[in-house]
């Protein structure tokens, strides 16, 4: 299909590269350097969505990130997304998009009936009605929830992949337009390190769209002429393509970089499909521009409408007309730049002015080329019939601009263009927690006092500065002045002098148009928010509701609430709400902005930490060896630790049943790498370990251990550990896999800011030592195998430790046990943990070793009786409740934790203790997590008296066995309660001492 | 997003930092002596101001070294940062 | 008051809606209250609610610094659930849970209540044990529970990537779970309560109590000095800055939680998912955003703004359970400054100032026990003592050790 | 009992698999050497003069600063806390030699050569790529050569050492985050 709407010649096009494109599966053609939006217009095609609640068709409104309406499933398959703006996606070669909210098409929609029933569908309806019955709610949720929601998610993984990186800079330029650019060369001129941000393709901004003279030169070619000079400065990056999507606290500015998006899926280079940049900039200049504020007229939504200045950006830079009877509605003098324009590039082109008598050089050289305006006149009809806009109706205003009085005239167009004047962009300066302040005479908000650690400038449009001259100067002066703050020598220049193009008159504040009937009483629609179909009359309801604050008037009404977040709609929200209470716009309120400026993907967000790289998989130095012998893992926080160890299609029961026999019967070997290890030294370690924990440690010789509990303040467990003496003032401690890092940490915020004078040093040492422990009655057997260490009882006692070397490799070794056998726990550099466990594993076989997991770790101690910190507990049991008061000194005087111990509910004598459960069939494992009661009642609710922490098979019991926090436990023991099970059936128990198996050497 | 100043290693990003609450909370030296009020208001009870508040902050990626900050919590400006066992400074908010 | 209706709805349209009268009155404080609740988020205006439909009180105005429902009840992710784990929490939360099924027909206002069901996911064998302890204790609260094997999950969730870093175990359903419209709830309890003659006087920012004896007797406020017979402080988030005004602290810091919406997208997700292992909690809302709780910082705040950081550490784990949504969009942060306690649980009390109530220290979880909370709240101030729900939420329970420590038991409180 | 020494046995790589990248920019896992921690007191002289003797090199004493003799390399990570990188060899007689020295000073000598590996990254986008993961400032003119950091890497506790010559940089990390910082940079280098 041609492209009809093609100018001859104009606009930053390649044109020798055509590009072919499908939009709803229909095939057109358009240039590299167009937008979809643009190549669509070229083709004539102005219908491309429904809207989010009526489903009324809508256009193509901007040219840029304000858009509202465009919005587009681009591609299929992994690669689409929902709600892409056709204003923002640069065409490639097969792109392929459709329109969204509509079935079966964006043509003929039967959510249009919505359309039809609006009037039963004012703002907040829903809050009215679907009550009775309660129960059809959800049925009438379901139809809701099908109607709203725009485009459709991915249903399949990304298959792209995504860049994430830090920056840092002294000035970092928010918008390459005029002020931008200029602020640039005089930042970048200091030396200092510049960034300059634009989210378009090129560099330009307005200037883009422009027919100014730059040093007598078009624009363009200034354009061109500072980019090539910001090329030379190597510490300038510029960033094309990149969003600033956050402005946050200490200059903290986040940037999406479309990187490789516009070359489409089929990409040929590699590299990622965006990059996220997080930038600290000493210095922000913030040049952002402007919006085109929209006049909201009667059924000003429909295709074929747009703003003035999209309507010039598509004639000017890419080569579109997008009509050939063009009608210019306005309120001020800048959308006679777009007639102008537009007359140029052959369009019948007429305007109507809302202002009665309007005047200025721009008005002459429109009235000279022959462009009718229409005076004082507004637009009081639309029509538009299958698909398209055919012309409008014509009336004169009254005085105060509130009404319209005469007869309609008919007016045959096929595009109309708007403007309401323009809204500078400050949503990054109030993302940024700037305060905004309103311009009465230019009817809109611009920045204000900036926050204290946000420091930087603005220049150019976004502070209302309207003349490029002007522009260009405050761009430069913002530049400089950045560069001086940040510690550069800088001063202004006034190289760049733009051309005037011409004074503007004064704007008529006027953005509501009558109709002939009263705004929102009629059939036709005022719609101030195109995204979420928010109308004039929505607000006048809200207001008639009480609903007049800006947050309230916005949740009532949607308004601001679209993907769009209301960038060409906010202002005249307030207006209206301001005209309506009679109060002036401040008092009204100010929206507040919220990142991202446009919507950032997830997959930007995410970069690099996805898949492998989410979280860090930790692995001992024995890890080798449990993947050659398929262990299956478990995920002890960010550890992965073999669970079990398989043997020829074993079940998890039976593996860990062998396990837990095969290493009370002769030898079993676990990987106790993970365990949190800590050495401490100085002269004030044992004051330090007599602090934190419950037992005493004054007099513990070197060379021997002892097992501690650790408490909070509150005096609640939160781990344990055996620490040993290596020497006098030396200690070598271990905590639990979990909570290693919470140890450290406890001991170091207690040294360093409570103890400071305390001559104690604490090391985490956790990685340097693999660990090795072997268990059973043949552990001893076997270590002395590599070793030349007697082993005996008097020559090793147990809960001590020695050093030598096992398999030729410098240990520590630990008599220490965790199974109630004879274990021993050998410490080797890691570097060795693989060759030791080899060693063992070799030396092992003649005492069929067998290698278990945690599974049968934890079962192994359960039988006797040995708490898992976290599992057993959960930070509200007391050693106390443990029935372990032998470890709580009463002698040594304060420890952490010890004053909470008399508080009257730590004193409680029912409070839930740790006991054994014995189930009276001995075949039954107790789920974890169920609770006891005393006797179970026909139906809930009913009282529990605790819950079951610990439950296995035990093998070596010959039974299960179980571990419980009971109320009262303590004295309930040798009494049966009952034991309610999820399917409402109950399992009696006997409650018993927790230690199930006397046997066992330690 | 705070930019902060470690005393050792200087002006860091936040991430690389762990704050651990209120500054300037002394462990009672006799626990025993005090009440259960006074023990669950040392333990539990804590200023909560909404603007200058002296904390604790750890450079957990750094040096690993705790110090103290006066930081207002409506602004989130950080007036300054200390080393700890330093009295803290008198801000004018 | 206008009865709402789709037959009002329809009789209004003939007329485009000119009738419709304000949802409440914009009155002018009286000298004088029975009582004064501070706070119009959602707690404090169900709180006034309640003290005029069943405690027969109702001179009673409710003091907003800002507008009503502008604080967290706005800004939350909408959750509504009761499978706590203790029977204290489980009291409070399955009372407001009760009071959630029926509350659009109470107040005559649609909250859009929707019990979608609601999953916990357990990502490793500490997570199965804690689910496994709760649900059981949920079920026998009489509170419904169900635990979910890996491959039912996959069928409510068929996108859900079971084989992610921390795989699902399992999984925790409360069918009656769901989520409701967060603005709707401030405003249906704020137009029910006024229709009973409670004043909403917005716009009116508290500066000080009146204290006589240790008694509280009004409040110093920027639209004047109001009189009150008792005094309820209900304001999250701001709960330490009154304590402070009435001479006593709190168990409390403030710190910002945020949480994020995406794009809108059409149906994809019908139920609510948390996963406290991989932290990742979303819903989709009827409008098709995905809703997603994001972390708080762990720095204390008053700037409803929070760190960059934190985003990245909930989007991570959201793409990474859920990797088709890797290309979505995320359309909207925030935060909002929430109270947390040290035990995760509230605070309901009496404090050392007689007739001085707070309710506060909700943290995270707020939003979903708002009926529960004003419920218990107002019969608390109405009877001068604490209802048996309440009773166990008193801030002296961190003198006596008493705590109700959810937060230790299930590692996150949401 | 068997014969054989430590020195014969093999040896676990913290990075597993992982072989050395050889390109534009290169990733290598560097040989084993001597770590000790060293805790003490600047402000006290014997200890100040203990470690210049024993190490032979004057003590740095500002956090983040490096000083080097041979392959002694001495950092220093905060106000009482050193790293010393030396001779695997002779980390244990220097590790004796500095307790025997400073007997009676307070001070910890811990080794922890075990603990900690160092990758090597060089090339000319080297720092782009270390920027992948850390905030930190890296710029030439403010990250000079010889600089050293303690900092962030992804979930990666860092050191940082840019070499004194060349866009090489050491980084050292916990044995079990070297894997996970391998990979990272992997990924990094295909976003390039």
């Amino acid at each position: 299909m041609s492209q009809d709407y093609r100018r001859d010649k104009g606009g930053q096009l390649n044109r020798s590269k055509t590009l072919r494109f499908w939009y709803d599966n229909k095939g057109y053609e358009g240039y590299q350097g167009d937008t979809l939006a643009s190549a669509l217009l070229a083709n004539g095609v102005h219908l491309v969505g429904r809207s989010f609640k009526y489903h009324r068709p809508r256009g193509i409104y901007s040219a840029g990130s304000e858009e509202p309406n465009a919005l587009v499933q681009l591609e299929s398959g992994a690669h689409t997304e929902p709600n892409r703006r056709a204003t923002e996606v640069e065409l490639y070669e097969g792109l392929s998009a459709s329109s969204q909210n509509c079935w079966p098409s964006v043509g003929f929609d039967i959510g249009a009936i919505n359309s039809k029933i609006s009037r039963l569908l004012p703002a907040g309806f829903y809050y009215k009605t679907f009550m009775w019955p309660g129960a059809l709610w959800t049925t009438y949720e379901k139809f809701i929830r099908k109607a709203a929601g725009l485009g459709k998610s991915p249903t399949e993984i990304d298959p792209d992949s995504y860049d994430k990186i830090h920056a840092h800079c002294d000035v970092l330029i928010v918008g390459a337009g005029p002020a931008g650019l200029q602020a640039a060369l005089h930042a970048g001129r200091s030396g200092a390190r510049v960034m300059l941000i634009d989210e378009k393709p090129m560099f330009g901004g307005s200037l883009l769209a422009d027919s100014a003279l730059i040093d007598g030169a078009p624009a363009d070619q200034w354009v061109t002429k500072v980019i090539n000079e910001l090329k030379q400065m190597r510490e300038v990056t510029r960033l094309t393509r990149t969003t600033v999507t956050g402005y946050y606290d200490y200059n903290f500015v986040v940037a999406n970089e479309r990187v490789n998006e516009h070359l489409g899926p089929n990409r040929k280079a590699g590299g990622p499909k965006e990059r996220l940049w997080k930038i600290r900039a000493r210095q922000v200049v913030l040049a952002t521009g402007a919006i085109e504020r929209p006049l909201v007229f009667a059924d000003s939504d429909r295709p074929g409408i747009m703003l003035a200045h999209a309507l010039r950006t598509y004639v000017n830079h890419y080569g579109v007309l997008p009509g050939n009877r063009i009608v210019l509605i306005t309120n001020n003098d800048s959308a006679y730049h777009s007639a102008l324009d537009a007359h140029a590039a052959g369009a019948m082109v007429e305007v109507i002015d809302v202002r009665r008598n309007p005047s200025g050089s721009l008005l002459d050289t429109a009235r000279e080329q022959g462009i009718h305006i229409h005076e004082n006149s507004t637009i009081s009809a639309v029509d538009y019939r299958r698909g398209k806009l055919r012309g409008i109706e014509v009336m004169q205003l009254s005085d105060d601009g509130k009404a319209v009085r005469g007869v309609p005239s008919d007016l045959r167009c096929d595009l109309v263009a708007v403007s309401g004047g323009w809204t500078p962009t400050v949503h990054l300066f109030s993302q940024g927690k700037g305060k905004l302040k309103f311009l009465d005479d230019e009817h809109c908000y611009v920045p204000g006092e900036r926050a204290v650690n946000n420091k930087g400038f603005e220049a150019g449009s976004c502070k209302a500065t309207w003349s490029l001259p002007e522009c260009l100067k405050e761009g430069a002066i913002a530049g400089a002045s950045a560069a001086s703050a940040a510690g550069f020598e800088s001063t202004a220049t006034e190289d760049a002098s733009g051309t005037e193009e011409s004074v503007y008159g004064p704007a008529r504040a006027l953005w509501i148009l009558p109709t002939d009937h009263p705004v929102g009483r009629g059939p036709k629609k005022h719609f101030h928010e195109l995204h979420n179909d928010s109308t004039v009359a929505d607000i006048a309801l809200a207001a008639r509701e009480g609903f007049v604050s800006i947050e309230h008037l916005k949740r009532y009404t949607t308004t601001g609430m679209g993907t769009d977040q209301g960038k060409t709609s906010n202002l005249n929200a307030l207006t209206v709400m301001s005209e309506i209470r009679d109060v002036p716009i401040p008092e009204v309120g100010t929206t507040t902005f919220r990142p991202p400026f446009t919507p950032l993907s997830f997959g930007s967000i995410v970069g690099h930490d996805r898949r492998e790289l989410f979280v860090q998989k930790r692995k001992t130095a024995i890890h080798p060896w449990h993947d050659r012998n398929n262990a299956v893992y478990e995920d002890v926080g960010d550890w992965k630790r073999p669970y079990y160890f398989p043997q020829h299609g074993e079940s998890m029961h039976d593996a860990v049943q062998r396990e837990c026999l095969a290493a009370r019967a002769s030898a079993g070997i676990v990987d106790a790498s993970t365990l949190g290890k800590i050495d401490i030294q100085g002269p004030d370690a044992r004051r330090l370990l007599n602090m934190v924990y419950t037992n005493a440690w004054s007099k513990l010789a070197p060379g021997r251990c002892r097992y501690g509990l650790m408490l909070n303040e509150h005096g609640m467990v939160f781990d344990d550990g055996v620490t040993t003496c290596l020497a006098e003032n030396h200690f070598h401690m271990t905590t639990t896999t979990g909570g290693a890092a919470r140890v450290m940490g406890w001991l170091e915020e207690w040294l360093q800011t409570e103890w400071p004078q305390w001559q104690v040093y604490c090391t985490s040492v956790t990685e340097q030592w693999a660990v090795a422990s072997i268990t059973g009655p043949n552990a001893g057997k076997l270590l002395s195998t590599l070793c030349d260490q007697p082993l005996d009882d008097e020559s090793f006692p147990f809960m001590s430790m020695q050093s030598f070397n096992v398999a030729g490799i410098p240990a520590r070794v630990f008599r220490i046990s965790f199974t109630g056998d004879l274990t021993f726990e050998i410490n080797v550099p890691a570097r060795y943990g693989l060759a030791l466990w080899e060693a063992l594993m070799k030396a092992g076989r003649q005492y069929d070793i067998c290698p278990y997991g945690t599974e049968a770790m934890h079962i192994l101690r359960a039988e006797k009786g040995f708490i898992i910190v976290g599992q057993d507990t959960d930070g509200t049991v007391t050693p106390l409740d443990l029935g372990m008061d032998w470890i709580v000194s009463k002698t040594k005087g304060d420890f952490l934790g010890r004053r909470s111990f008399t508080r009257s509910d730590t004193t409680r004598s029912d409070r839930k203790q740790l006991v054994g459960l014995l189930t009276e069939d001995p075949s039954f494992v107790l789920p974890e997590g169920v609770h006891v009661v005393e006797k179970l009642k026909d139906k809930p609710p009913m009282t529990m008296l605790g819950h079951v922490t610990s439950s296995y098979m035990s093998p070596n019991v010959g039974r299960s066995i179980a571990m419980a926090l009971l109320k009262d436990g303590f004295n309930r023991k040798g009494s049966t309660l009952e034991v309610s099970l999820m399917d409402g059936s109950s399992h009696k128990v006997t409650v018993t001492d927790p230690v199930f198996l006397k046997s066992g050497s330690e | 997003m705070l930019l902060i100043e470690c005393p050792w290693c200087g002006l860091r990003d936040q991430t690389e930092f762990h704050c651990h609450g209120e500054a300037h909370i002394t462990r009672p030296l006799d626990p025993d002596s005090l009440s259960d009020e006074e023990w669950g208001s040392y333990v539990f009870f804590r200023n909560n101001p909404k603007g200058l508040h002296y904390e604790r902050w750890e450079h957990s990626h750094g040096c690993r070294r705790w110090f103290n900050a006066a930081r207002d919590t409506v602004t989130d400006h950080v007036y300054a940062t200390y080393k700890p066992g330093v009295a803290k400074p008198e801000i004018e908010s | 008051m206008n009865r709402y209706s789709i037959f009002s709805l329809l009789r209004n349209s003939v007329n485009y809606h000119q009738d419709w009268q304000r949802a409440w009155r914009s009155p002018d404080p009286k000298r004088e209250y029975d009582v004064v609740i501070v706070g119009g988020g959602g707690h404090g205006l169900a709180t006034a609610y309640y003290l005029a439909k069943e405690c027969g009180i109702s001179n009673v105005a409710v003091i907003e610094k800002g507008w009503i429902g502008g604080g967290n009840t706005g800004r939350n992710t909408t959750i509504v659930r009761s499978n706590y784990l203790y029977d204290e929490s489980a009291g409070i939360y399955e009372h407001a849970l009760k009071l959630w099924e029926n509350l659009s027909q109470d107040l005559n206002y649609n909250v859009m209540f929707s019990p979608r069901g609601l999953l916990h996911l357990a990502h490793n064998v500490h997570d199965m044990q804690e689910i496994g302890r709760r649900g059981n204790a949920i079920r026998l609260n009489g509170i419904d529970s169900q635990f979910l094997t890996p491959a039912q999950v996959k069928e409510m969730v068929p996108f859900i990537n079971l084989e992610c870093r921390y795989p699902v175990m399992g999984a925790l359903l409360q069918p009656r779970g769901g989520t409701a419209r967060h603005d709707a709830v401030a405003w249906g309890y704020a137009r029910a309560a006024d229709a009973m003659g409670v004043d909403i006087i917005q716009n009116c920012e508290v500066q000080g109590f009146k204290i006589e004896n240790n008694t509280v007797t009004g409040v110093e406020t920027s639209r004047g000095s109001i009189s009150a017979k008792k005094v309820g402080c209900v304001v999250a988030g701001h709960c330490s800055v009154l304590a402070d005004m009435a001479g006593f602290r709190l168990p409390i810091e403030s710190v910002p939680l945020q949480a994020l919406v995406s794009e809108p997208i059409k149906p994809i997700l019908d139920c609510v998912v948390m996963s406290g292992s991989v932290h990742a909690y979303i819903s989709q809302s009827d409008k098709g955003e995905l809703v997603i709780g994001a972390g708080s910082d762990l720095y204390n705040s008053y700037s409803q703004r929070g760190s960059f950081d934190v985003i990245e550490a909930t989007v991570g784990p959201v793409v990474e359970l859920y990797p088709i949504f890797s290309r979505m969009k995320m359309l909207r942060q925030w935060g909002g400054i929430v109270d947390v306690t040290v035990d995760r649980s509230p605070i309901l009390t009496k404090t050392p100032v007689n007739n001085m109530f707070f309710n506060c220290g909700w943290g995270t979880g707020g939003f979903k026990a708002t009926p529960g909370s004003g419920n218990v709240f107002a019969h608390s101030i109405a009877r001068g003592d604490m209802h048996p729900i309440a009773e166990p939420f008193s801030m002296y329970r961190f003198i006596s050790g008493a705590l109700i420590d959810e937060g230790a038991a299930a590692a996150v409180a949401h | 009992m068997t014969n054989t020494t430590a020195k014969d046995l093999p040896r676990t790589s913290s990075c597993y698999a992982r072989s050395a990248i050889e390109g534009t920019n290169s990733l290598r896992e560097m040989d084993l050497n001597g770590k000790l921690n060293i805790r003490g007191d600047a402000s006290e002289q014997k200890f100040v003069d203990g470690m210049s003797q024993v190490l032979e090199m004057d003590l740095p004493i500002s956090a983040n600063s490096v000083n080097e003799r041979g392959s002694q390399r001495l950092y220093c990570l905060g106000p009482d806390e050193w790293f010393l990188h030396c001779n695997l060899k002779s980390t244990d007689s220097l590790a004796q030699n500095l307790r025997e020295k400073l007997a009676g000073v307070h001070c910890a000598v811990t080794e922890v050569s075990d603990y900690y590996t160092v990758l090597r990254l060089s090339g000319p986008d080297a720092e782009g790529l270390l920027r992948r993961g850390t905030p930190l400032d890296l710029h030439h003119g403010v990250f000079k050569h010889d600089h050293t950091a303690q900092t962030r890497f992804g979930h990666a506790s860092i050191l940082l050492h840019k070499l004194a010559e060349g866009e090489a940089w050491d980084i050292q990390v916990r044995w079990t985050y070297a894997e996970y910082l391998w990979d990272y940079l992997v990924s990094a280098m295909r976003s390039l």
